[in-house]
């Protein structure tokens, strides 16, 4: 893939190579009737990318759709960073969970690290402050010593990322299933707070504004990240791996405190962080969403390798990277915040009205293509959708009530299990109190924050339980929500609202994408009645090993509202002598 | 009284010991970049947690090279007082200001925990709040904390009482269970664990109030008798 | 006997954040000659053994020493006669 | 043009808790013939210089590279010329 051997257009179309970025026919025959000719290499690349599960979420859109995403205090929905939710006092919350599965299981330490790292920048990207992480993992057997190594390296990659950056982690759940044994899950959460006056969107708008690249420099770090991990893991999994993305936390330590100084500057037209599809899908989502164009030089690209190529540089994956745009004549300004810092910052290009992304390349154009067919016109499909035989089968047997004669050993017995066992192995290695607002720390219901100089405070929790979700996805999807929203109140919360990390299968085969439209319908039920609407979410998709999907693990993300400190309750017994009730069915 | 709290890049913790100093202790507080040079009408200086450059090569050291750590030297070698915490502490040894040097964890994780302290000596200026002996709980969160130093620098640390605090129970193999020390004159305390965490019965407890009310006292002492 | 020296050093294309620290902090020390730093392990194994030492070395290095996925190795032996 | 190994090492009488980590995983691991191992790091510097090299790495080391208060250190010079 060097840029020597780099095929042309037609070689792209007839040795079918857009098949290996992981277009269909079907996908690259519409780019051509878009965009009215054959793209080439580079254009291909930007398709495949924005046209992943990752980026457009074509195969679930469908489902997101049923969501309840409006209420009374929503500021932000979906399409952002991440969503935000009024909490008074011209304040508000702000989060979303992002999943890192496939570069977790590839590499552990890294692929967890670079999963907080991305969602964090989700956060700080809206202009909000992060004031605690949180997140949700699931993996094999721990008899397993592969899953051992997992487990250890993916905490060790959590703490490693979050202590850096002085986020303190206080919560989030572990599963131990064979389901997951070849397919580990990493999702993490991020919760951030933001006065309403600061809360910023990214958008590329005012024709001749000036857009510039700030952050880490770009190496060829995990080019085609999104379309991996859009993909099943295979035998080859190893081998297609590039350069895996490596995290800098300080770096992204550097880049927040930049970034929150920067929002406080008028100059600032937009922002938005380079997660999955880097460059591409920051700069085709910014035009996009402010219905302007960019055009960018990307020898003005800060680069970290000799003798990128437009396609690697687009398709780079580097971490602790923004692109902002910012008005016209005020760069300098915004240049001296970044110094400041000890932080890069370069202008590489300029937004046009043409709805057009139009990249430079050693004074070539190797790529001009309408923003909006590889933001918004993504294919969308409505997969077939069959009743798993597993399903019926269950359905058809009789209830069993399990018949316990030694409750002491049994109850022994279920605390052995690691999925029940206390996780303080875990939390005792996060950073859970650094800046000193953590009311009720890990191993609680939910964790509380309190919100310095008011008498409020946020709960927050991640829950799902995917053995039920396989047994029933509908009833199992409204178990996940009200489980969560009854963390959050027994906490001495009212519910706000939810993010949602949505974990699958292959959405190609029907049954799986039943347990997909089962469990969005259970979930969006459940929200409704709970009134509690979903602001923002992730999709992973394809989490399979040779062929046997995980459970389904819609992972629920919510964060309630404590009115007063002293309405914080915690979980244990407090004194003898205390009444127990039994509240409920 | 005056307090600095010095920021690096990457430290974290600079804005908990700022609200410990301004809130709980209600003192005047200021940070100061990294790259200043004075700590004129300062009365005490503040080396804060975290993670300054990354921790990358060892804890502490690239700070060492900060513009501002002259005056901090200038700050400590004036006798006035300096109090490094966690990532201050490491940065107090890697610039000889303390001697000795910090390990990884003996378990090679990060730990975060309250941990129980006995005051070992409640005759700094940093400690005269608590009683000698005395057990208090203050947290810890670190990933390398794990106190070496030679024979020889021990049993002079023993022998001048600069030992302050030492861990209840062995957490990540220190040194006689070295937590906190300070220089021979006894104006610069390193500790491990996060006072500043601990100012505050809602996030768990207050032991950590009375480190810094102790400097205060101490502070107002010395300068009632001098004026 | 034997003492086996092992490098480990991070793969060309992986970034390395902690040799771009020092760098830059040997930049601010005025040591502004240095172009690049690459920061790696160095082991020592003091190895009691008598057949396959390389093999086995070579074993324990892409299963434990060294995480393969960024990192790469290699290794010296050296006969040590213990005096 | 110079390229700098740089080994640094944990004096010998300092405990090294990750090479004692190290050395229990490869004993579980069934690699009993591995007696010791300790843990040190290994950098690799660039440096574009005509003077002194050799002096400007020893201080380079003294001062930051290694903590010589637990640590040795030492390192090697290779000229290279440019292709
Ligand atoms: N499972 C989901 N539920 C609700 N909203 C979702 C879900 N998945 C994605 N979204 C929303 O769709 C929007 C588009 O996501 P995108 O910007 O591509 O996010 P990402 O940061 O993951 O790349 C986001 O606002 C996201 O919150």
């Amino acid at each position: 893939m060097s840029l020597l051997l780099e095929p042309t257009a037609e070689r792209v179309k007839e040795e079918k190579l857009y098949r290996e970025m992981g277009l269909t026919d079907d996908e690259f025959a519409m780019i051509e009737e878009i965009i009215g000719r054959t793209p080439n290499w580079t254009e291909t690349g930007l398709f495949s990318v924005m046209w992943s599960e990752h980026c457009s979420y074509k195969n679930s859109k469908v489902l997101l759709k049923k969501f309840p995403t409006e209420g009374e205090r929503v500021l932000q929905g979906p399409g952002e960073g991440a969503g935000i939710i009024d909490i008074g006092d011209e304040q508000a919350v702000v989060f979303k969970v992002e999943s890192h599965n496939h570069p977790s299981a590839i590499e552990p330490y890294q692929g967890a690290a670079t999963g907080v790292g991305g969602i964090l920048r989700d956060v700080f990207s809206m202009g909000a402050r992060p004031i605690s992480l949180l997140n949700s993992l699931r993996f094999g057997e721990l008899t397993s010593p592969r899953v051992r190594y997992l487990f250890e390296e993916v905490v060790a990659g959590i703490a490693g990322y979050g202590n850096c950056m002085g986020v303190p982690t206080v919560g989030g759940e572990i599963q131990f299933d064979p389901c997951y044994e070849g397919n580990p899950l990493v999702n993490a959460m991020c919760v951030g707070l933001i006065d309403h006056k600061d809360i910023q969107k990214g958008q590329a708008k005012g024709v001749g504004n000036t857009v510039m690249y700030v952050g880490a420099s770009t190496g060829r770090d995990g080019i085609h990240g999104a379309t991996f991990a859009s993909e099943e893991l295979g035998e080859d999994s190893d081998e297609k791996r590039p350069a895996v993305q490596v995290g800098d936390p300080f770096m992204e330590k550097l880049l927040l405190e930049a970034c929150l100084e920067l929002i406080q500057n008028d100059a600032l037209v937009g922002i938005q962080d380079m997660g999955a599809a880097g460059l591409t899908s920051s700069s085709a989502e910014m035009a996009s969403k402010a219905g302007s164009g960019i055009e960018m030089n990307l020898d003005l690209v800060p680069q970290r390798e000799q003798g990128m190529t437009p396609y690697e540089m687009m398709l780079s994956e580097s971490q602790e990277r923004m692109l902002i745009v910012v008005k016209k004549g005020r760069e300098q300004e915004i240049k001296e915040i970044f110094d400041r810092w000890g932080l890069l910052s370069a202008e590489v290009g300029h937004v046009t009205d043409d709805k057009r992304l139009r990249l430079l390349h050693k004074g070539e154009v190797v790529a001009d293509l309408p923003v909006d067919a590889l933001a918004e016109e993504a294919p969308v499909y409505h997969k077939p959708s069959s009743v798993p035989a597993y399903y019926e089968t269950f359905q058809q047997q009789e209830e069993k009530t399990p018949v316990v004669d030694d409750y002491k050993e049994t109850l022994l017995k279920l605390l052995a299990q690691p999925t029940i066992a206390s996780k303080e192995w875990v939390y005792d290695q996060y950073d859970y109190m650094v800046q000193t607002n953590t009311v009720v720390e890990p191993g609680s219901d939910a964790a509380v924050v309190r919100i310095r100089g008011t008498r409020k405070a946020l709960a927050m929790t991640t829950d799902c339980n995917s053995r039920y979700l396989y047994l029933d996805p509908e009833v199992g999807g409204q178990i996940a929500i009200a489980e969560a929203a009854r963390n959050v109140v027994c906490s001495g919360g009212v519910p706000l609202g939810l993010t949602d990390g949505l974990n699958y299968g292959s959405p190609d085969k029907p049954e799986i994408f039943w347990q997909l439209e089962k469990s969005t319908d259970g979930m969006s039920e459940a929200c409704r009645v709970l009134e509690t609407p979903v602001i923002g979410g992730n999709v992973s998709l394809y989490n399979e090993t040779a062929g046997v999907a995980i459970y389904p693990t819609p992972v629920i993300g919510m964060v309630g509202l404590i009115e007063d400190i002293d309405h914080i309750t915690t979980q244990g017994f407090k004194q003898a002598g205390d009444v127990i009730y039994l509240v409920g069915e | 009284m005056k307090f600095a709290v010095i920021v690096f890049p990457g430290s974290n913790c600079d804005s908990d010991m700022f609200f410990a100093i301004q809130d709980a202790l209600q003192e005047e507080v200021a940070y100061v970049r990294h790259d200043e040079t004075s700590l004129e009408g300062f009365d005490g200086v503040l080396l804060p947690g975290g993670f300054s450059y990354g921790d990358y090569l060892r804890s502490g050291a690239i700070a060492c090279f900060s513009p501002i750590m002259d005056a901090v030297k200038k700050f400590a070698e004036e006798g006035k007082p300096v109090l490094g915490v966690c990532n201050g502490f490491q940065m107090l040894l890697e610039l000889g200001l303390l001697p000795g040097a910090m390990k990884r964890n003996d378990g090679l994780k990060f730990i975060c925990r309250p941990t129980e302290l006995k005051v070992e000596n409640n005759e700094t200026l940093f400690t005269t709040g608590y009683e000698k002996g005395e057990v208090i709980t203050i947290p810890v969160a670190h990933g390398e904390g794990n106190y070496e130093c030679d024979e020889k620098t021990l049993e002079a640390l023993e022998a001048n009482n600069q030992v302050v605090f030492r861990y209840e129970q062995a957490i990540n193999g220190s040194k006689a269970d070295i937590a906190g020390i300070t220089n021979e004159r006894g104006n610069v305390l390193g500790m491990m664990p996060h006072p500043e965490r601990a100012v505050e019965a809602l996030l768990g407890g207050d032991d950590g109030l009375r480190l810094f009310q102790s400097i205060v006292r101490n502070w107002r002492e010395s300068h009632v008798t001098t004026s | 006997m034997y003492k086996v020296k092992v490098y480990v050093t991070l793969r060309e294309s992986v970034l390395d954040p902690q040799g771009g620290a020092v760098k830059r902090a040997l930049h601010t020390m005025e040591y502004k000659e240095v172009e690049e730093v690459r920061i790696g392990k160095y082991m020592e194994l003091t190895v009691n053994s008598t057949d396959n030492v390389e093999q086995r070395i070579d074993e324990m290095c892409s299963k434990l020493l060294a995480n393969t996925v960024i990192e790469d190795y290699r290794f010296e032996i050296e006969e040590v006669v213990p005096s």
